[in-house]
Order: structure tokens, then C-alpha cells, then sequence
């Protein structure tokens, strides 16, 4: 019986715990070309959309991982004793979304934007891998500066920091927001 | 009236002052990019005012916009001469409120996003893989469990070493436990397995039984993936 | 649209972390009968059973869980070596922090420092081409001491050694930890 690359990618990604980019498959299946995994790949996640399931394949990070159907949440949290995940703090969600626009960035510069000293809750921002240092800048003090993580776009389900909401997004959000008063 | 009005608005629900002044904006239907900057100061004096208690840290930076906009107030009762055209003393604040606000409109989309990601579950874990026996890291060897082991016992001994319990423990006895064990949880922790033992002379038993069924093929020790903790589970066909 | 108990159980063999019985499955899913569970449990099996897939699902332990396809380990196997490569164990990190900010350093100064003998995870970095041996200390028995690499500061994306976060930086974010909500 031949092997099709399709369920060889299906398998790859059920086993990666982190989004598994098309490259990283690629550079795993080399006797396939490029062009018969890309089809593959195609053709697999036609598969996850167009059956129903219980679970899919999300794309985030620029890669490809599996998850649980979202209407799912219920049982899922019955099966694994869990009232709810933990969200993000406010104060949390604000620094990485600062970071997430203005990166590279330091924390001088996230507390500026803010009005806030936003050296809390960076703490658990590094510690959850949704910032990560990258470095210092080269200004006096030589401050650190930051950047958002690939388990940031994850997170978010965000392929890419491109897919951040948009200029757009954001003044449609604000307009909605005046009409509301 | 709007309907914010009834609300008790602490300054604890506010991010800072930049949030707090938003707030104000939206309150009093004010364009922000011609802000009345005595009724806004006096809003502002008014919200702190009110705070019986704030936090100290917080308490400065928000007196510090309130002389920020006392400070811009008194640029702006200047006579008009003497500020150069152009230059709206509002300008700075202005700019701050304009990029403030956009990364509260990104936080509330981000928010939802994080909303929906809530309900997608995705494995922190892996279960054993199919892989065959040839593999050399998923499952581990006789070797990497005396070594897990001894480092363990290392840890316990200090702990343990003023006091040594003079039970005594059967081989049999705790293998039957063992297997128990493993009909009822399915798979065994080891580090936590071993951890849960009271003595050291009990771990050591367990240790040896542990061997001794893996040796007969009743068990297998798999570890998910390297660095992990090792689980014990029943083999397919003995269970 | 009515969620379909088959679905459910899909997703919940795939987020449980052990094998997961049927008497689990019907605890977990109140809303259904036994026997609408056990009919959907045998037509999930069917679906995976009848349909050649990456993933499959299997019996053991007393109950169900999600396996790879025996037929992909070749792959499944390259893909783990690949990341394993960028995979450290906490002991690993341990000995590179010590070595990166004590370096030049001995093999018995790190030992003494972390309070463990390090040789084991030492060798590990080596391999990984994260930390280098410069040379001997000049002291009784000549030990070698040992650097961190160019490959250490790509994988942290680090510019020069002097760019790492100082102890009081990174002493000032885990102190300044405040629930602000």
C-alpha cells in the first residue's frame, strides 16, 4: 500500500505540541517534492473543514496544529475538572498588546505609552513566553528592549504579527465605542 | 444623562491616568482632538478626589497627569502672542490619548480573540506514542530509570536520614500493590510514585518490583517525551 | 445545529493525557444515554477503522486514546530528533546560565555552584554546540574550562554576551510581580 503525504502530515502535526510550520514538514518528508506536499497539505485541511469533527486543524504562528472543537468546551471541562482557563490580567493584556504594535520595544517606552509603570505583570508575560527579551538597545542605559513570541501569535490564533488587528479593526472598534454612549 | 453616571468609578478599575482620562472623554462626549482642558481638569480633580484610598505607586502618576493638564490649562490662558502658531499646547497629551486608545481598541479585539481561543482545547502532553521498541528516547532503558532513580534517592536521603522506619516490606506484597495500582489509575507517575513512598527502604522495593515487571514484560516505562516524567503503563495484552 | 455525541467523545480521547474508558465517557457526557454513547463510540471507531488516516484510534489500558499511524514512525521519529535539537532539560539550562554568566568556567566550579556534578548535561551542551572548551585553567590538575558558543547567542538572539539581562534586571521583574486587578 502507498503511504500518502497527506495522512503522514496528519500524523506530524498530532504529535507536534506546538504549531508545526510547512517548512519544518517539508524538511521531514524528503521523499516527497515540494509541490506534492503542498497539495497534501491542501487537501488535508479541505478534509478537517468540510467533515464535521471533533477536532480541527487551526493554523496559527505560520504553522499548523490540531485542537478541539470550540463548541466542545463544556464537556472538555468536565472531563478535565477545570472551572475555566486563566485569562490574561488587564494590565497584562495591555503591555502585550503595547509590545505587540510598537516592538522592538523597551519598558521605558511601554510605560510612556501606558501612563503606567508596566514593570508588572511583565513577569508573567516572560514567564508564559508571550514576550521574550531580545536584546538591549543601543541608547544610554542600554535598557532591554522586548519583542512578542510565536506562542504569542498562538495564543491569539494569529498566523503572523501581520494578522494583529488592523488600523481599521481598531477605528471601527472606536467608532462603535462612541456610538455606544 | 448617560448611564455611566451611577457608577461608583474607582481608580482601581483604571489601567492609569491616560485610561482614567478616556474615561472622562467618553463621559462627557468630548472630541479629543479639541479638548476643553478646564472642564477635563476639573473632571479629573473631581475623580481623584474622590478616591478615599489609593495605592501609593498609582497615587503619583496620576497626580503627575493632573499637573500635566493644570500645567497645559495655564499654557493655554497665555496670551495668544506668545505661543508660536500652530503649536497647541494640547498637542502632547492629544497624541498620548490617541495612541493610548488605539492599544485599548486592539486589547478589546484581543480580548475577544482570547475569548474564542479559551474554548479550543490543544494537548499540553503527549500520550506514548505507537513508535516501536527500537526507539531510543521515547522509551527508556533499565539505565535512564536507575538513574532517574538514584538521583531521586539522592534528594530522599536527605530528607530522610534521621528517622528510618523498621517496617518491614514483602517483594510480593508490593508488587500486588503496584499492579493494583495500575488497574485502577491506568498509568503510574514514577517520580511522584516514588515520591508518595515513606521510606527509603519502601522506595527501594517498589524500585526492584518496578524492574522485575518491566524484566517480564508486564509493564513498560515510557517516558512521552525527553525530559518528561516516566509513566508506567499495564502492556496491551496483560491487561 | 445538534452536536453529535460522536464528536464529543472524539474530542475528549484527544484532550484526555490517559487512556480514556467508556465509563469516563458516559460520566463526562450526562446529556446522553449509554446507549446513544456506545453507539456513538462504535461508529466513531468505524469512522477511524474504515477510513486509511494519519491518526487512529486505539484500545489499551482500559479505555481509548489517539496514536500515530505504526506506518509513519520513520517520519514521526526525524521530526523528534529535529526538535529535540532545540529542546533543553531544565538541568541543561541550569548549567548554561551558570556557564554564560561565570564564564571562563571549570567543570568543578559549576558542580560546586549548582550544587550537583554537571558532567552529564555538560555533555549534552557540547553536543549541542551551545557552550565550547578554550582551554586549562592554570591551577592544580589543569581542568578545562569552558565558553559559551556563537550558536549560544543565535539561539537566545543575543547580539554580544554583554547584551544578556543582568541579575538585577531580571531580579527587578520577578520581585515587581503585583496583582493590579
Amino acid at each position: 500500500m502507498k503511504i500518502h503525504p497527506k495522512h503522514i502530515i496528519e500524523s506530524l502535526i498530532f504529535i507536534s505540541l506546538e504549531p508545526l510550520s510547512l517548512d519544518k514538514i517539508k524538511s521531514v518528508l524528503t521523499e516527497f517534492s515540494d509541490k506534492e506536499i503542498e497539495g497534501a497539505m491542501k487537501d488535508l485541511l479541505e478534509n478537517y473543514t468540510s467533515n464535521e469533527k471533533g477536532i480541527q486543524i487551526i493554523q496559527a504562528a505560520g504553522g499548523y496544529l490540531f485542537s478541539t472543537n470550540p463548541e466542545h468546551d463544556l464537556w472538555i471541562k468536565r472531563l478535565l475538572k477545570f472551572e475555566r482557563k486563566y485569562r490574561l490580567s488587564s494590565a497584562g493584556l495591555e503591555i502585550l498588546s503595547t509590545i505587540a504594535y510598537h516592538q522592538p520595544i523597551t519598558l521605558a517606552e511601554i510605560s510612556a505609552l501606558r501612563g503606567v509603570d508596566s514593570i508588572h505583570s511583565l513577569k508573567t508575560l516572560l514567564q508564559k513566553k508571550l514576550v521574550k527579551i531580545v536584546g538591549r538597545k543601543k541608547s544610554p542605559g542600554k535598557p532591554l528592549i522586548y519583542r512578542t513570541t510565536d506562542k504569542f501569535l498562538a495564543y491569539f490564533e494569529l498566523d503572523s504579527i501581520k494578522d494583529l488587528p488592523s488600523q481599521e479593526e481598531i477605528l471601527k472598534i472606536l467608532e462603535e465605542e462612541k456610538n455606544l454612549d | 444623562m448617560d448611564n455611566l453616571q451611577g457608577y461608583q468609578i474607582k481608580l482601581d478599575a483604571f489601567q492609569g491616568p491616560l485610561d482614567l482620562l478616556l474615561f472622562l472623554i467618553r463621559k462627557k462626549k468630548i472630541n479629543i482632538h479639541d479638548i476643553p482642558i478646564a472642564t477635563i481638569t476639573r473632571e479629573y480633580l473631581k475623580h481623584l478626589n474622590q478616591e478615599e484610598k489609593i495605592n501609593l505607586e498609582r497615587e503619583a502618576e496620576f497626580l503627575l497627569m493632573a499637573a500635566l493638564l493644570i500645567h497645559i490649562k495655564s499654557q493655554m490662558l497665555l496670551p495668544r502672542e506668545n505661543i508660536p502658531e500652530e503649536e497647541d499646547p494640547r498637542q502632547v497629551l492629544v497624541d498620548r490619548l490617541l495612541d493610548y486608545q488605539k492599544i485599548k481598541a486592539a486589547c478589546s479585539i484581543l480580548r475577544g480573540k482570547e475569548e474564542e481561543q479559551m474554548q479550543k482545547w490543544q494537548r499540553t502532553s503527549l500520550p506514548p506514542l505507537s513508535l516501536e521498541d527500537d526507539i531510543e528516547l521515547t522509551e527508556v532503558s533499565l539505565f535512564d530509570l536507575a538513574e532517574a532513580f538514584l538521583t531521586l534517592m539522592k534528594k530522599k536521603e536527605k530528607e530522610n536520614i534521621q528517622f528510618i522506619k523498621g517496617k518491614e516490606f514483602s517483594l510480593e506484597a508490593k508488587m500486588k500493590e503496584m499492579l493494583a495500582y495500575l488497574e485502577e489509575n491506568s498509568f503510574l507517575d514514577f517520580l511522584d510514585y516514588f515520591n508518595q513512598q515513606e521510606s527509603l527502604e519502601e522506595a527501594f522495593v517498589s524500585f526492584f518490583c518496578l524492574l522485575e515487571l518491566i524484566k517480564v514484560k508486564i509493564v513498560i516505562a515510557m517516558q512521552e517525551s525527553l525530559f518528561h516524567t516516566i509513566k508506567v503503563w499495564l502492556r496491551k495484552e496483560s491487561s
